[in-house]
């Protein structure tokens, strides 16, 4: 790709945040890094304060206590117009007495970023080509799609060359498809361009698809914070472990580092319970599964899901669990197959029981 | 229920519904139009149309009108606009107050609010000023819920609220938030609003008859209780002009913004 | 732009606005209350208040404004409620023509309408009725706006497509639909399209003073002329009496309807 | 599970229906049989005539030309309250006046249904126990979620123990999350109560996954009809093959029923071009990626999806491809990364160059 959409790439630190809302505590002293070009996902049920951060860092909304330094510089008290940051908003941003190149160019035409007249038409149809609009330069936003209108957002967002990107839940307006589209895309942009980015989300999809780094909010604070592949496999709470991707809950008995389920003695992660009974927190894909007379469980159910297939599993013993396999493996594993469940020896999160 | 039935039957009504219209709005008028263009001699003639102009009070009442018509609009322009766009932005927890604050007028029968208050107007008009001035102060109140309502439909069409954060972040100061970004989005609902608070000031009878202010509507009606074919004849000049105003004046204004539009992108 | 602007403003604004809206609102009823319990002689009494029953025109005129209250909200009831819901439902391509006709009526000043038209009006009034229905039939077009407006606002605040298909394909018959389905869930907007109705009607002054029916409006302007007084404690009493109805009624109604939906349930 | 929430299972046949609006032609001789007990769900983007071949099943719409039967029985012209079919709409079809339980009674208390009232309410009582929400019976429609609305409507629709069960983009106004959930209680709810079903959407991850066959409509017609798995690996068209899960487009030579892609010769499906230049359409999950010196290209982004992992691959033959990989073997597929691009030698369709 050309170099000269490439922008600037500033390092991020929120250190200590903390805002209340009423008795509510949006932010209870929440502190990440972001490094220069990385893009950090921030992962959350509603209300857990993932917005109230991001919007900190926009300088929309003030803070109660904490830091906000961005390449070193303190910004905690800048005002919104004056942070250099770009940012998409959950929909309908757009102006709508302006086209789409008209609000590409906007950020160019205030004093913050004045540019030439040549200049900022240059700059703005590069970017709308960066974003694959260059044929809807004149195009109301009414008259563009809703992934389109995301697209001129995201445009008019990095025109300003800004340090810091802000994606407040771009995709979550969008229909399925299109918004698996607008992720890959926003992601090939990005590295593209390198900008440090924070990008807010509800979707566990979206953020392990999307980021460097994710991190788990839950009421105010970060519970953890890593690159997609540990959060999915080494969970740090059991929090993390069922809110990122599907877990199944089997029961066992833990000891030494150990618990026992399915007949196997499974090592269990930090943070897991260290004695007793409890409930061991096991990914679908985590399960084998084979068509065989010593069975210990019945398909209920087969789900379809492309490269691998979910099946729904009535065990002998009581309960149901959910096994992900290749498709290729799934063939003789429809509805009705006895079958053996068993599992890979890979470690487990393990909860207390209730 | 089945979308058959209504494309068959749709056509039909359509037209029925046309014409009901058509009868609905054309006969009254064709009706005046004839009445107006007959004088007591029983010949056709203009002279009702003519006499229009040798009225002088009419005249007098017509120029009354229409500043009353321009000080509300300047009103709706300085202090309503301003008021709705601030609560919307920044106390979006008060738009449910301001609300009801703002129908209010609608709640209140005219007559009971003028007989009710009538006597602070009158105390008013013979100590402090006999202007129009005063007529306009109660007719604002009464366009409010109207002039409300449509710059309100106007703000909540758009998310008036993430566009000026948008602008703010891309680096506009306050000022040129406004100017450049919210009032530019909502010009047809100021525009809207601005026409019927016009139409409404040009229709009002009640409170300017009781009240003594002689607008255009107490002269048409004076009129009428001495000539009716005078009276008719202004009726419908003011009904076309009210019709002008309604209809063409916000087809202009969409027209010319989106010539603008165009030459700027 | 802040929040936490907003949550230090907020209280402070939200004090300001209520005592606003209530020095808005009580002052001149205060001031009416406080005239009309005097007298010419300057005693405080109930007199006027008094008075208001010993004035057989009001008693009369007030019974006729509430004869026409009646008649109108039965035409809202048994025309407007079903047309629209028909529109809605079967003929969505409608809606928009139908709107528009509904809404004629704001558009057109009541005086040029009563004017320009009264010729009709008498000529029906001297060789067909003189009852208040010729004027209840003026009315209901008066209201069609603000009845169709709740009326429509009730519809669009449910899918009553998608209701009545559900209701439908569970297998209720075209009648059970309607009555079990569509008429509850829209009855809320039903309601407060009479209760406007009924509030316009009593409120209303121009059309009955200039076509000469004694309405509750007209003998209120009536008294004032002769005596303020009594003029002003009438104005308060229907004040109060359009307060209860606007506030009061709708309250009961929605009570009502939680109690027997629980007791369904 | 009891045995008494079972319900009938028709079979239903839909033979040449054709319906026009103006000059659209919405359903252009549909054809479709689906078996007693059987889910087929109708796949298609939106105007492909889906909603339409289902509305005009449920009586709700009428057509030019065609017959519908069920169970033998010809119910083309019977009113739609006639047809005992339970529908659940795409969202907000709760009497808003009614709680959860009168919902689900509604049916049994008219006369197609009637039912005596303590029937009736234990009848409403088991149903809303079979969707999970036993304990919000009294509450109203606008005090539950989207998600539970949907629930009720289903029980609602069960309850009347319907011939046939329609399902009209059920899942489609809730959130990632709760669709995925909802949509594996559906198929559980319907393999228990055993009800013939038809389903519509446009989310071809939905069809495959509840599925036990999917019809895939374009433009009024039916372009395929098969089980999930068939239509996923052995597509009739180009059409259904885009629509239907991601492909890359990869050019090569097609002759004597094979095609040279990425220095191999890979057989065709039928309905592929038979000879010259071609498409072929590769599933990101047949493309094989190792990471070695001898690279024939170099990983642009990793996108982290759980049990897998997807790799944007610029090859330095030119071009961009997505491969998806089991996440085992991506650790060292990093972006940057050195590697090399094979395919598994799987049939694939390939169509004509534009």
């Amino acid at each position: 790709m050309s170099t000269n959409v490439r922008g600037s790439s500033a390092a991020v630190k929120l250190i200590g945040l903390e805002k209340s809302f009423g008795s509510v505590k949006a932010l209870d002293g929440l502190t990440i890094e972001i490094g220069p070009g990385e893009l950090v996902a921030l992962l959350g049920p509603s209300g857990c304060g993932k917005t109230t951060a991001l919007r900190a860092l926009a300088g929309l909304q003030n803070l109660d206590h904490g830091q906000i330094f961005v390449d070193e510089k303190d910004v905690t008290f800048l005002a919104p117009n004056r942070r250099n940051m770009g940012m998409v908003f959950q929909a309908y941003s757009l102006f709508p007495h302006m086209s789409a190149l008209a609000n590409v160019e906007y950020g160019l035409t205030l004093k913050a970023h004045k540019t030439s007249s040549d200049k900022r038409s240059a700059r703005g149809k590069e970017l709308l080509d960066l974003v694959g609009l260059s044929t809807h330069a004149k195009h109301y936003p009414h008259q563009l799609s809703g992934g389109q209108q995301q697209r001129v957002a995201l445009a008019r967002a990095l025109a300003i060359s800004p340090q810091v990107l802000l994606l407040d839940e771009p995709l979550s307006a969008l229909d399925a498809k299109v918004r698996t589209q607008l992720r890959d895309e926003i992601r090939r942009i990005q590295l593209e361009v390198g900008t440090t980015t924070l990008f807010v989300t509800h979707d566990q999809e979206e953020a392990l698809g999307i980021a460097d780094r994710v991190g788990v909010m839950r009421g105010g604070i970060l519970e953890q914070i890593a690159v997609p592949a540990e959060l999915y496999d080494r969970p740090a709470s059991a929090f993390v472990a069922e809110f990122v991707g599907l877990t199944n809950p089997i029961r066992g008995n833990v000891s030494a580092g150990f618990i026992e389920i399915l007949g196997l003695r499974v090592p269990t992660l930090p943070g897991s319970i260290s004695s007793g009974t409890g409930i061991a927190l096991v990914r679908p894909e985590s399960l084998k599964v084979e068509a065989t007379t010593e069975a210990n469980g019945k398909v209920f159910s087969a789900s379809f899901l492309g490269a691998s297939c979910r099946l729904t599993i009535d065990l002998s013993a009581g309960g149901r669990v959910v096994a992900q396999v290749p498709s290729s493996d799934a063939a003789s594993l429809g509805a009705g197959a006895s079958v053996k469940v068993a599992f890979r020896s890979t470690p487990v999160f393990v909860k207390a029981e209730q | 229920m089945s979308v058959q039935n209504q494309s068959l039957g749709i056509k039909t009504w359509r037209r029925a519904i046309i014409l009901f219209v058509a009868i609905y709005l054309l006969l009254p008028i064709a009706a005046m139009l004839d009445f107006s263009t007959k004088s007591l001699s029983g010949k056709r003639g203009l002279s009702s149309w003519r006499a229009i102009f040798q009225q002088p009070d009419l005249i007098a009442a017509v120029g009354v009108s229409l500043e009353l018509a321009a000080i509300v609009v300047a009103l709706v322009f300085f202090l309503v606009v301003p008021t709705v766009v601030w609560v919307h932005l920044k106390l979006p927890k008060l738009r449910r107050p301001i609300e009801l604050i703002c129908l209010l007028p609608l709640a209140i029968p005219g007559i009971v609010l003028v007989v009710g208050v009538a006597s602070i107007y009158r105390w008013i008009s013979i100590h402090v000023t006999e202007s129009p001035l005063m007529l306009a102060a109660v007719y604002s109140m009464l366009v409010l819920p109207y002039t409300y309502r449509s710059l309100s439909a106007a703000l909540n069409s758009v998310d008036i609220h993430t566009l000026a954060e948008a602008s703010r972040t891309l680096g506009a100061s306050t000022y040129r938030m406004l100017f450049g970004v919210v009032f530019p989005t909502i010009r047809s609902g100021v525009m809207s609003g601005a026409v019927i608070a016009i139409a409404l000031v040009l229709g009002e009878y009640t409170i300017s008859s009781i009240l003594n202010f002689s607008t255009m509507q107490v002269e048409i009606n004076l009129i009428g209780q001495t000539d009716g074919f005078v009276a008719v004849a202004i009726s419908l000049a003011s009904l076309i002009f009210v019709f002008l105003l309604l209809v063409v004046i916000p087809t202009t204004v969409n027209h010319r913004n989106e010539v603008l539009e165009a030459e700027h992108s």
